[in-house]
């Protein structure tokens, strides 16, 4: 049954393109229909409708703002489910370590983790991910990065942080609840800047329209970078509520079985 | 003959592999008998997607949709768009993936199993049990 | 009778009020019903009746005089409102309906308590429901609001079926189910049809459908489908096995079942369909009406036959009710003027013979505890007003002339001998003879001199509260047969819709 | 101020609550729920203001950003969309009610996440309909599908197993879904739907839409669980946790259907010419769906398990309505789509609270349970009754506007199969109606103190329920007026 069912689905979708030849464009051809229609405007006038170099930052969180903030929900929504999902405990005990120490296995014993050289890793290499990370957010609309990115790598100083210092008690000390809320503060930040432009009289997320006293096209900078700090902090407290969740989950004695 | 196959194979080839790999898997999906096989083969479906979509967003002679001095014909820049859509899409991918996973160590650590056919029998098992139980139960009720 | 004192309220909405009166009671009922004491709880009913009465007797010079009387409340579905309005058919049948629910209200009250029933709560609440449906079906102007009603029926009647709750109840609740949800959803399916073909559903006497609309083989199809519900409420064989397993409900059940409202509505049902939705014309034409005629002819034989078999009282009488209504079907597919008053007349005359029958097998029952005719030896001696009422409404349903029964079956032998069929006119008089056959014998076995049965001794005439009720049950009955227009001028109503269906054809 | 923005701030009220809701469950424990219902009820009031704002001015279109059309974001609220945007905050608001008296563990974290994720799931549902972006749609389907996954892993070890599957099925469907945004975005360049519409209408694009089509019809059939893409229903609509049911059973099924209206009439058109042959799939899928639902709801014996598959035949009746494609039998889907998200919703508030009283869903328990929870009970009657088609209520009316479409286009066959499944489903309603009334009594124990019978917060949705399904009912021809300012024009 369930072989039958594979090859006809082989099949029909190997099929699918000989029938979908003349549907589907050529590859790399500058007329085709979607690299002409809406691209072209989005490719020549990104400078000067979002003062955004970045065509690619300009139409994600300027031109379809809106997808990009329930993306960011989408990021919170998942942090939110694993939390939930994994929020009763563990019903396996974790051997203890004088039992380890019986059986002269290093079952539990002192992971690779713990031998890195704490000293370097949180006076140098985190601050450094960090500034980077602060470089990438603000970069987003000029060149090549954005919040995404700044998030992930905020995420991953805490998960450095996470495996250096003690499990227990790492250095950000921001619990699951405390992540998960800093995660939703995060969307909401973007939520606001929308609805600020609202209150001051435009459409939703309307840049042109935020109350502040600059030039016009500052209007589209500033708001984009107010949502790509919003993408920024939901990006990385989720990355650190998912991390602490599954934190308190890990056994490390996976190996026996 | 020959050269309607090349040209195929230039122009379109592309679509014919993302949409074998789109069908590798769904294929994955449905015959694996491991949970987390499937996950995986869920991942591949989705890339495969993403592939699909960046090729229709690809130019020849066009360079990443960083405005640069000098170049302002839109020929000269890739598309932009699918770009910042796949992007949407892989976060969502990635928390379907997050939750999956975190359902995953759930089946796990309940029925000690994420093969399918073995989870099935044991939520058999587990069903039979507590009809058993509550069959007993009504009968301490009638007597 | 004056109903001046009642102009405050409009003619048009005096209809909508004779249904709300109910159904505001079975709500009233049913949510206050555990919590206060059983006499206020019977109040409400009686008060409705009441009210129910004079709403609806109010309506009758107006029905009497053809003014139009319609209201249209709000649309019911897209193109078709919810209008109710007043015609003398529908009169017929509202007036019967009221008065018998007063009458019999103050039966089932002395039945329900002699008997220590249970859930009588319910069972009041779905009584009072079943009659505003009855009473929104007499009044209701278009089929759909018709099939509204009819439906709230079926649902409504069902609580009353299964009032015992035992495996036996439930049996007969399914079954009654299985038969009118299916024909009602074959009804609705036909209602669908004649609209998408017409355009309309709103009754009109000799009827909006004509052979252009539906051709040949979809006009006894769709004529079929919609005279199926009629049929399978009223218990035209082969349907009518539902009727006789109802039986298991308490007797004022049984008595609403026959002689008030559901198989009433399905006659009433057929009535509608054949004169006011396919006219006489497309009915002939299609070959629907004599097919429908020839399946009452043999209702009418078989059924008097299988009851002459029965010994319980009850299962007899409902054999009795199903031939007697397929006089009613006959006397519509007969398709003349006579033979259509003469089968709205017996809706009426039926109606009150047939209740005050079961009023005194129920009276019976709770006095005696007994159910079979072979008990019941010598009872009329104890009994003897409960048993002479017995009598006067076994001879009417028989048909002897000065009863209402004499009244309705001359109408209809006069309109099958209009219309040439004789075979028709044989069956009534042989049915009459039949009657007489399984009947009479009750009575005469219940007024044998020697009482076989020692124990008939403790009892005597029953409960005054199920007495009065079947007493003025079978004095109207005479009356009606001696004066058929009496008060309520019903045989002019009937004579009325009657030539106001066939003159279009005249 | 609010005037103008009606359509966006429906959605972002209850989006901001639920962003909020964890930080302000850590300041107090109610503050968060409390913050929750009352967006909800927001987006209530401000959807019956914007239906007006719809029904007196024609549809609203509202550009985000203030970009011109095919560029920026778009929502398009037409008269469809307005009755089904107060359509699920009504729902929503009412469960996000009834919903906190099945929280088991009461710690802020976990307190707070649950409202989060209801408020998700009625937020990404809200979006699903206002939108009118085709990758939008795609954003907003993930949100409703990824909360709906965790709501119905929370209820308990089974529902964990269901969810995973849905998730794996969802989220086929899901990809499916993109592959036929891919193939549209590729031959049109744009992903706004009135665009696309309109350049689709302007040239031969037959193959690609049938293709597309061959890839919506699965990707939609799965999120509405049609028959043959059902597998994943029944399971994740018995085991999903019991607050959220009436939401998730109720309301997410529908909007796929929704959606898949608005591509095969919207964009699609009705002539293109395939457009029999999709109707010709859809109707054998519906005819299907409604007998094979309704035949194996009769063998249940676990409530939520029938009326789960009750669910499956259900969906077909709204199917059906796009396979005759008539503006008056579309209005009968959309119509059944509003009615039977009241029906469902309603009796599983009614096994909710049965659940939350007395511990059980098994049929068998259900005896004469009536005299202890009279008004539930009501709800339960006059929701099975609607679900059979029986007058006044809600079912019957859609169920009638839907005949009368297949009589006007002559498909007599649907005719017969709606009369025989509103038979079938007259059999396993009248079995639950003769347990809940007839049946001996089981001896149930109540699991709370003798006192009123419900909770007054459950008892609202019980009572909203039971107005709506005769409401919609009663006033059925005011609300198809009001889908026909949309239906007439896009109807065959």
């Amino acid at each position: 049954m369930r072989k039958l069912f594979t090859v006809i689905i082989l099949i029909v979708a190997i099929s699918t393109p000989f029938f979908a030849f003349d549907v589907l464009p050529v590859i790399g051809d500058p007329d085709s229909a979607p690299n002409s229609h809406v691209s072209d405007h989005y490719i020549e006038h990104a400078v000067e409708e979002c003062n955004s170099p970045n065509m690619v930052t300009a139409v994600i969180v300027d031109y379809r703002a809106f997808d990009t903030m329930f993306e960011t929900t989408v990021m919170f929504l998942a942090g939110v489910s694993v939390v939930l999902l994994l929020a009763g405990r563990p019903k396996r005990r974790l051997i203890s370590p004088s039992a380890v120490k019986k059986r002269g296995r290093t079952v539990r014993g002192k992971a690779v983790y713990e031998t890195v050289n704490k000293d370097v890793m949180i006076s140098l290499i985190e601050p450094l991910i960090l500034i980077y990370a602060v470089y990438v957010l603000f970069h987003g609309e000029v060149s090549l990065g954005g919040g995404f990115q700044a998030g992930a790598l905020i995420g991953m100083t805490y998960l450095l942080d996470v495996m250096v210092g003690k499990r227990q008690r790492p250095i950000f000390n921001l619990s699951k609840f405390r992540s998960a809320a800093l995660a939703g503060v995060g969307p909401f930040i973007y939520a606001l800047t929308g609805l600020i432009s609202v209150f001051a009289g435009g459409m939703y997320l309307e840049y042109n329209r935020l109350p502040l006293p600059v030039h016009q096209a500052e209007l589209h900078s500033i708001g984009i970078t107010a949502v790509e700090i919003g993408v920024t902090i939901g990006v990385a407290g989720t990355i650190i509520t998912i991390i602490n969740a599954l934190m308190e989950r890990i056994s490390f004695d996976d190996d026996n079985d | 003959m020959m050269i309607t196959i090349s040209t195929f194979l230039a122009e379109k080839g592309i679509y014919l592999l993302t949409f074998i790999l789109l069908s590798l898997g769904v294929a994955g999906i449905v015959t694996c008998n491991n949970y987390m096989k499937k996950l995986i083969c869920m991942n591949i479906m989705q890339v495969a997607v993403i592939f699909l979509f960046l090729c229709l967003g690809q130019k020849s002679k066009g360079t990443i949709p960083v405005a640069v001095e000098g170049l302002e014909k839109a020929a000269d820049y890739i598309n932009p768009l699918p770009h910042g859509l796949m992007l949407t899409a892989i976060v969502v991918s990635l928390g379907t993936t997050a939750v999956g996973l975190s359902l995953l160590l759930r089946i796990r650590e309940k029925y000690g199993t994420i093969e399918e056919d073995d989870l099935l029998m044991r939520q058999e098992l587990l069903s039979m049990e507590e009809r058993q139980r509550r069959k007993q139960e009504l009968q301490r009720i009638d007597t | 009778m004056d109903f001046n004192w009642l102009s405050w309220l409009p003619l048009e909405y005096r209809p909508l009020c004779a249904v709300l009166v109910s159904m505001i009671a079975a709500g009233l009922i049913y949510v206050l019903g555990e919590h206060i004491h059983r006499n206020l709880r019977e109040a409400i009913t009686l008060i409705a009746s009441v009210l129910k009465i004079v709403l609806v007797y109010s309506l009758i010079p107006a029905a009497l005089a053809g003014t139009e009387v319609r209201l249209e409340l709000f649309r019911i579905v897209k193109g078709v409102s919810f209008a109710l309005s007043v015609d003398p058919a529908g009169m017929v049948f509202a007036c019967v309906a009221s008065t018998l629910w007063l009458l019999t209200s103050i039966y089932s009250i002395g039945y329900m308590r002699g008997h220590g029933e249970k859930n009588q709560t319910g069972y009041f609440a779905a009584f009072a429901m079943c009659l505003s449906s009855a009473t929104g079906l007499c009044f209701a102007s278009n089929l759909l609001t018709f099939f509204v009603f009819y439906e709230i029926l079926t649902v409504s009647t069902y609580p009353l079926v299964v009032h015992y709750r035992d495996d036996e109840g439930i049996a007969s609740g399914r079954k009654y189910l299985a038969y009118t949800l299916i024909s009602g959803q074959i009804f609705f399916a036909a209602i669908v049809i004649v609209y998408s073909v017409s355009g309309t559903t709103e009754f009109t006497p000799g009827g909006f459908l004509d052979a252009k609309m539906l051709p040949a083989p979809w006009a006894l199809i769709v004529f079929f489908m919609m005279v199926g519900a009629g049929i399978v409420k009223a218990g035209v064989m082969p349907l009518h096995s539902w009727l006789p397993a109802a039986m298991v409900a308490p007797t004022p059940v049984s008595a609403l079942l026959h002689a008030v409202a559901v198989v009433k509505a399905g006659a009433f049902c057929t009535l509608r369909v054949v004169l006011y939705v396919f006219g006489p014309e497309l009915a002939k034409s299609c070959g629907g009406a004599k097919a429908l005629a020839w399946m009452a002819v043999f209702t009418i034989i078989v059924s008097s036959f299988i009851a002459m078999r029965k010994t319980n009282l009850k299962a007899r009488l409902a054999f009795s009710t199903v031939g007697q209504l397929s006089y009613i079907v006959l006397g519509i597919c007969i398709l003349t003027p006579f033979s259509t008053a003469g089968a709205l007349y017996h809706i009426v005359a039926h109606a009150f013979m047939k209740i005050t029958l079961f009023m005194v097998a129920g009276a019976v029952f709770v006095t005696t505890h007994k159910k079979d005719i072979t008990e019941m030896v010598g009872i009329g001696r104890r009994m003897p007003f409960t048993m002479g009422a017995f009598a006067l409404a076994s001879i009417g349903i028989a048909g002897f002339p000065f009863f209402a029964g004499f009244v309705s079956k001359a109408n209809i032998i006069f309109g099958a001998v209009e219309a040439g069929q004789p075979l028709y006119v044989a069956t009534l008089i042989a049915s009459a003879l039949l009657a007489l056959a399984y009947l009479m014998p009750v009575v005469l076995v219940s007024f044998k001199k020697e009482v076989e049965n020692p124990e008939f001794m403790e009892f005597g005439e029953a409960d005054l509260r199920m007495l009065l009720p079947l007493l003025m049950a079978a004095i109207l009955s005479v009356l009606l047969g001696i004066w058929p227009n009496m008060g309520l001028h019903l045989f002019d109503l009937s004579l009325m819709a009657g030539n106001s269906i066939f003159q279009p054809l005249m | 101020m609010i005037e103008n923005n009606l359509p966006v701030l429906i959605i972002i009220v209850p989006l901001c609550a639920a962003l909020l809701c964890l930080l302000l469950t850590g300041i107090n424990r109610h503050l968060g729920r409390a913050v929750v219902v009352l967006a909800v009820l927001a987006s209530l009031v401000m959807s019956v203001m914007q239906l007006g704002l719809v029904i007196k001015n024609g549809p609203i279109h509202y550009a985000i950003g203030n970009y011109k059309v095919p560029f920026g974001i778009e929502f398009v609220i037409d008269s469809l969309n307005a009755v089904i945007i107060v359509m699920i905050s009504t729902i929503g608001f009412i469960s996000a009610v009834y919903a906190d008296h099945f929280v088991t563990d009461r710690r802020p974290l976990l307190h707070g996440a649950y409202n989060t994720i209801i408020a998700l799931l009625i937020t990404g549902l809200l979006g699903m309909a206002s939108t009118g972006d085709v990758f939008n749609l795609y954003v907003f389907l993930e949100i409703t599908s990824l909360s709906a996954y965790c709501l119905i892993a929370l209820g308990g070890s089974r529902g964990i197993v269901s969810a995973y599957r849905y998730m794996l099925v969802g989220t086929i469907a899901a990809t499916f879904y993109l592959v036929a945004a891919a193939l549209l975005y590729g031959a049109t360049g744009t992903l706004n739907m009135d665009d696309m519409a309109k350049i689709l209408s302007s040239g031969d694009y037959d193959t690609v839409m049938l293709l597309s089509m061959c890839f919506l019809i699965p990707a939609f059939g799965i999120k509405m669980a049609l028959f043959p893409f059902h597998g994943w229903q029944p399971s994740a609509y018995t085991h999903a946790e019991a607050g959220t049911r009436p939401l998730i059973t109720g309301v997410m099924g529908k909007l796929p259907a929704y959606a898949m209206f608005r591509f095969f009439y919207c964009i699609f058109g009705t002539d293109f010419r395939y457009v029999r042959y999709l109707m010709l799939a859809l109707g054998v899928f519906s005819v299907c769906s409604m007998l094979y639902g309704s035949l194996m709801a009769m063998w249940q014996n676990d409530i939520r398990k029938m009326l789960a598959y009750s669910s499956v035949a259900q969906i077909g009746y709204i199917s059906l309505g796009f396979a005759i494609g008539t503006p008056i039998a579309l209005a009968g889907s959309f119509l059944h789509m509003i009615g039977h998200a009241f029906m469902k919703g309603g009796l599983f508030f009614c096994t909710g609270a049965i659940r939350y009283k007395f511990g059980t869903t098994d049929l068998n328990d259900f005896g004469r349970i009536y005299k202890k929870m009279p008004l539930t009970c009501g709800l339960l009657t006059v929701a099975a009754l609607s679900m059979i088609g029986i007058p006044p209520t809600a079912g019957f009316f859609s169920k009638w506007y839907l005949a009368s479409g297949a009589a006007d286009q002559h498909y007599w066959i649907y005719i017969a199969v709606l009369v025989i499944s509103s038979l079938l489903n007259a059999v396993y309603f009248f079995k639950l109606i003769e347990k809940v009334f007839i049946n001996e009594d089981a001896g149930l124990k109540d699991k709370w103190s003798r006192g009123p019978e419900l909770p007054l917060t459950m008892l609202i949705p019980i009572v909203v329920c039971f107005v709506a399904i005769l409401g919609i009912g009663l006033f059925n021809a005011k609300i198809v007026d009001v889908l026909l300012l949309t239906l007439g024009e896009v109807g065959l």
